[in-house]
């Protein structure tokens, strides 16, 4: 979706693909050309590139664009798409490939002169090594896919009891996610902030990124990942060599539009400013609305969506591919909604993202929007007192949600509407007549 | 018809008069309802305070009140009863539950194993995570329901396993 | 909705009014309170002085804030609230009066040295007097009501043959709109641009929009409307002392919230920036979707909202109380929903406006979108190339949509689907069972 | 069953053809349709074209075609060929109906009178302009349907006048 606005923007003809469960998304409707390239499991359509390498010389694209997930950060892909003598948008596949072996970045970052968490330089051998490494370095740690990124093949390691078990799913998961299942391990950093520098950034971590970049020959957009402790020192911690999730931020507080300015690199213009030129405007917050249920501990959810009520108004942007109907399956990633707030300030940024959540409806499944109001209104946060191990500090609350007396009276009478409503259609749905025709009376009392 | 509902942790008692008016433990409520959704959102206006309703979810019932989510549930006098009767519980039996829907990708032990605590059962793929079930106490796995490769929904029985010595 | 929303993110609790026929509207589900105030009509309700400071006081309110429609430009409301102790959120009734009679405020304009077209500087006391007025200053003429404003109660009058009935449908919609059924006359300025200066404004005409607010001793936001002739003189139309319909713009070039602002001043807060503060940022264009139907000649539509989908992403902003289902009367201002598009330049903000309105989706009642989509295309718009006579010239399109073969098919195929669908329905509804059978059959075949 | 239909001045002959294939002008086309939103928004998938089409009024029938308005009709042949008889013109009567709904506010003639060109015969008041309904001919009022104060729907007969010379 986002691709394709950009692409209409610029007077760009946008093809789309899609896998069977996707007939009806927003991107298919959108698109000027949709192909579909096979079933639901992401194998077989989403991250078979010989089909989308096929359906892009087929459409006759001028250039392909990787969007966020999927392939976006595949090396091979980006050969593959320029070995059929199309453009692709992001940076090429060897530059990927040298940021994206994390232990091959962490050595970048470490001869650019940019600080590393201890660890391995290199993939480990065997759990033996991983044993005696995490020992060296000490616990806890940090076990990781080396071709990983996005949370995924990686866990926080406490002590050796827990090595094994973690070796076992990260490498597993590695493998089903990325095709690799090399791992590493290092020093886990407690009470660390997560700061992410769009490659557009400036200051001291700015500097690191562009040191980085340099490094790398980086083209196109990315971002350069660091973890910062409670002391301010910070260390690199990864790039992601794509338009990341959040960029949304960094378009509100510069005001440009990172996309436009991707598929203008790709078409070999030169960047339209320096470093110098961009200035910052004020503050923004996103919020990823996922399908996830917030007061079971995240878990993935599905469901249909019966009610939804997208904010709007000042200072609120909304990037979505929901709309009423849509069936929300667990074969992807379980982002619904990006709910960007921006504001003058830290503070009217918040309290609009406050206002936008307060607007929000997605009935029909569980999602995050819980999580989201309460961390709104946490005064930890909202004194931006906020560090990795936040949300399992602050998460679920202790207290349950405060409702006033006139609130639960309402919620009470629309609680009794919605059993005697159910009530209704379970028993008109029942074969026996007389139960049916009792059942409709007494919902109808 | 009376009602025993529980809104965020407080317990209230609604009777639905034959007249359609409300009475909330007993008294009754000016509260004037529109319907907005079919089912599912209600605008109620309670001497003058305006408050929207959402059902986000039938099972469990959660919904959203004023943009704020809470948990609830609403039993007729019948049903309020039987719940009550069927709360003891069976002991030493556990049903093993897919925690949400996703593809079971592993199954490590067979019917008659029995397994330590805290030992893997099936590892379960749900949006590219693998998440472990494991075993909840010493046991004995009594049944298993469905075999590696299925697509299992939320809630499902995996497995039932029973507590052993 | 967009008071209601500023509320919130101030932290204020928000009341909010409705008609009968708003019972469901998003305003009331949205407020922290609502009460009823009548019937639709809006005499009875909306314009009812007594009623709305009777709930102001009930409600125990600190505020009363007008919005930007019925009377938010009435000096008799002004006064009515403060008669009750409460602040109103707009201009003092003083300054109301001084600036709402359009004869007075010309005079208060010419006194403040800037320039005023010709015509009558007090309202005409008859027909005869229009006729030799305008006979002065020499046709065409506008033909204005007194107290009005937003174009209700004005007309062009190109020759004498035509006064007559221009001044019995003006007075007579004056008295409706105002309560005030007089009438004034100016020169018409033909091929001029109206260009409306929100009270924050800089520049040469800025100049002269602050010198008439200081004249009148303004306090809040207002607009001081100009007419710019084609060789870019300038002469004072009126001033709206209220919030302007198209303030979004004003606040994505500057980055203000003007309704927030509004409500801190009434707080007695001092402005927190002054005139030099302010910083304009790129370009925004707002696209006023009504329920009017384009195609002909713009008369009012009602129906009800079928699908919607409102348009998201990137420098695009939308206000609207539309949602699925919502059924749009003809008994108010046919305004359904605000989208404005911001870019680093026009050429941005124009290119992000037609993504968003080819985005946007209103089935099931005639609106403006066609105009919209028409213009943001049309090469003399593009180009800059707009005045008052614009929409005469460019609208209706001498050549119906452009639509290639592709879409021609698709959208046969959806004529014919829904032709189909129509007939199941139509025949279903008959009483003769066998007609029906026979319907459904054949709409399945 | 064959439909004539228009869309946007282009005229198609649609077959739809008992297995559910259509056929333009007599061609199949290969066209993949998925219905979005029941009875009112579709899309259709053309050898790669990816078309949404969304019904945005019945009658007359509008589509929306990729962010496009186009006025279209799909009659079937029996429908087609009625209208084809009806066209034949009722000369020199005018029925004046209501451009759009709204309050009529006032009826300026009675019935049996003669008036010029021009002359207004009613006003009727739509979010708060006054329209004036003129004569379209010098013409005699036949029937007056509404009185002043009437609500009416957009498209209601409000009077039947008759030219006269």
């Amino acid at each position: 979706m986002r691709v394709i606005r950009a692409c209409h923007e610029l007077g760009i003809r946008a093809v789309a693909v899609y896998s069977d469960v996707d007939r009806g998304a927003l991107h298919v409707r959108l698109a000027d050309e949709a192909y579909p390239i096979g079933p639901a499991a992401p194998r077989e359509s989403y991250l078979a590139i010989g089909k989308l390498v096929e359906v892009a010389r087929r459409a006759r694209c001028d250039a392909v664009h990787p969007g966020y997930g999927f392939l976006s950060e595949n090396a091979d892909f980006a050969d593959a798409v320029r070995g059929a003598g199309l453009v692709f948008v992001g940076p090429p596949g060897e530059v990927q490939r040298r940021l994206g072996d994390k232990t091959q970045a962490r050595r970048l970052a470490r001869d650019a002169g940019v600080p590393i968490a201890d660890g391995t330089l290199a993939p480990l051998r065997d759990l033996a090594e991983a044993r005696s490494e995490s020992k060296r370095i000490g616990y806890p740690v940090m076990l990781k896919a080396a071709a990983g990124g996005g949370g995924k093949g990686m866990r926080a390691v406490a002590s050796a009891a827990e090595l094994d078990a973690a070796w076992r799913l990260s490498s597993g998961e590695a493998a089903g996610a990325f095709g690799s299942e090399a791992l590493f391990v290092e020093k886990l950093i407690e009470h660390a902030r997560h700061v992410e520098m769009q490659i557009l950034a400036d200051g001291s971590l700015g500097d690191a990124a562009l040191r980085i970049a340099r490094a790398a020959g980086y083209v196109s957009a990315g971002t350069v990942e660091f973890l910062v402790d409670e002391r301010g020192g910070f260390s690199f911690l990864e790039v992601n060599t794509r338009l990341q999730v959040e960029h949304p931020v960094t378009e509100l507080v510069t005001g440009l539009d990172l996309v436009a300015l991707q598929l203008r690199i790709a078409a070999g213009e030169p960047l339209p400013f320096a470093q110098s030129d961009v200035r910052r405007r004020g503050a923004a917050i996103e919020m990823r609305v996922t399908a996830e249920d917030a007061r079971r501990g995240f878990v993935p959810a599905t469901g249909r969506i019966a009610v939804l009520r997208e904010p709007a108004g000042p200072g609120v942007r909304v990037d979505s591919g929901l709309f009423d109907g849509l069936v929300v399956t667990s074969d992807y990633d379980p982002l619904l909604m990006k709910v960007i707030a921006h504001g003058v300030d830290r503070t009217e940024a918040l309290a609009r993202a406050r206002r936008a959540v307060r607007e929000t409806i997605v009935a029909g499944l569980p999602t995050s929007l819980a999580f989201h109001a309460h961390v709104l209104d946490e005064p930890d946060f909202v004194a931006g007192r906020y560090d990795t191990a936040y949300v399992a500090m602050h998460w679920p609350p202790r207290a349950p949600v405060e409702l006033d007396d006139s609130q639960i009276t309402a919620a009470a009478l629309v609680a009794v509407l919605a059993a005697r409503g159910r009530a209704t259609r379970r028993l008109v749905a029942s074969p026996d007549g007389a139960w049916s025709r009792a059942g409709r009376e007494e919902a109808l009392r | 018809m009376i009602y025993e509902v529980s809104v965020g942790g407080r317990r209230l008692q609604v009777d639905v008069a034959a007249d359609g008016r409300f009475l909330i433990d007993g008294a009754v409520v000016a509260a004037e309802i529109a319907e907005i959704a079919r089912g599912r959102q209600w605008s109620v206006r309670i001497g003058g305070r305006s408050h929207e309703v959402t059902v986000l979810t039938h099972d469990p019932l959660r919904l959203l009140v004023d943009g704020r989510e809470a948990e609830a549930s609403a039993l007729d006098e019948r049903a309020a009863a039987s719940a009550r009767g069927a709360s003891a519980a069976r002991g030493g039996r556990h049903e093993l539950r897919a925690p949400m829907p996703g593809l079971l990708k592993a199954v490590h032990v067979t019917e008659g194993d029995v397994v330590e605590r805290g030992a893997p059962i099936m590892t379960l793929e749900a949006m590219k995570m693998e998440n472990e079930l494991l075993a909840p106490a010493r046991s004995r796995v009594v049944r298993l329901a469905v075999s590696a490769g299925t697509k299992v929904e939320g809630g499902a029985v995996l497995a039932v396993l029973e507590e052993s010595e």
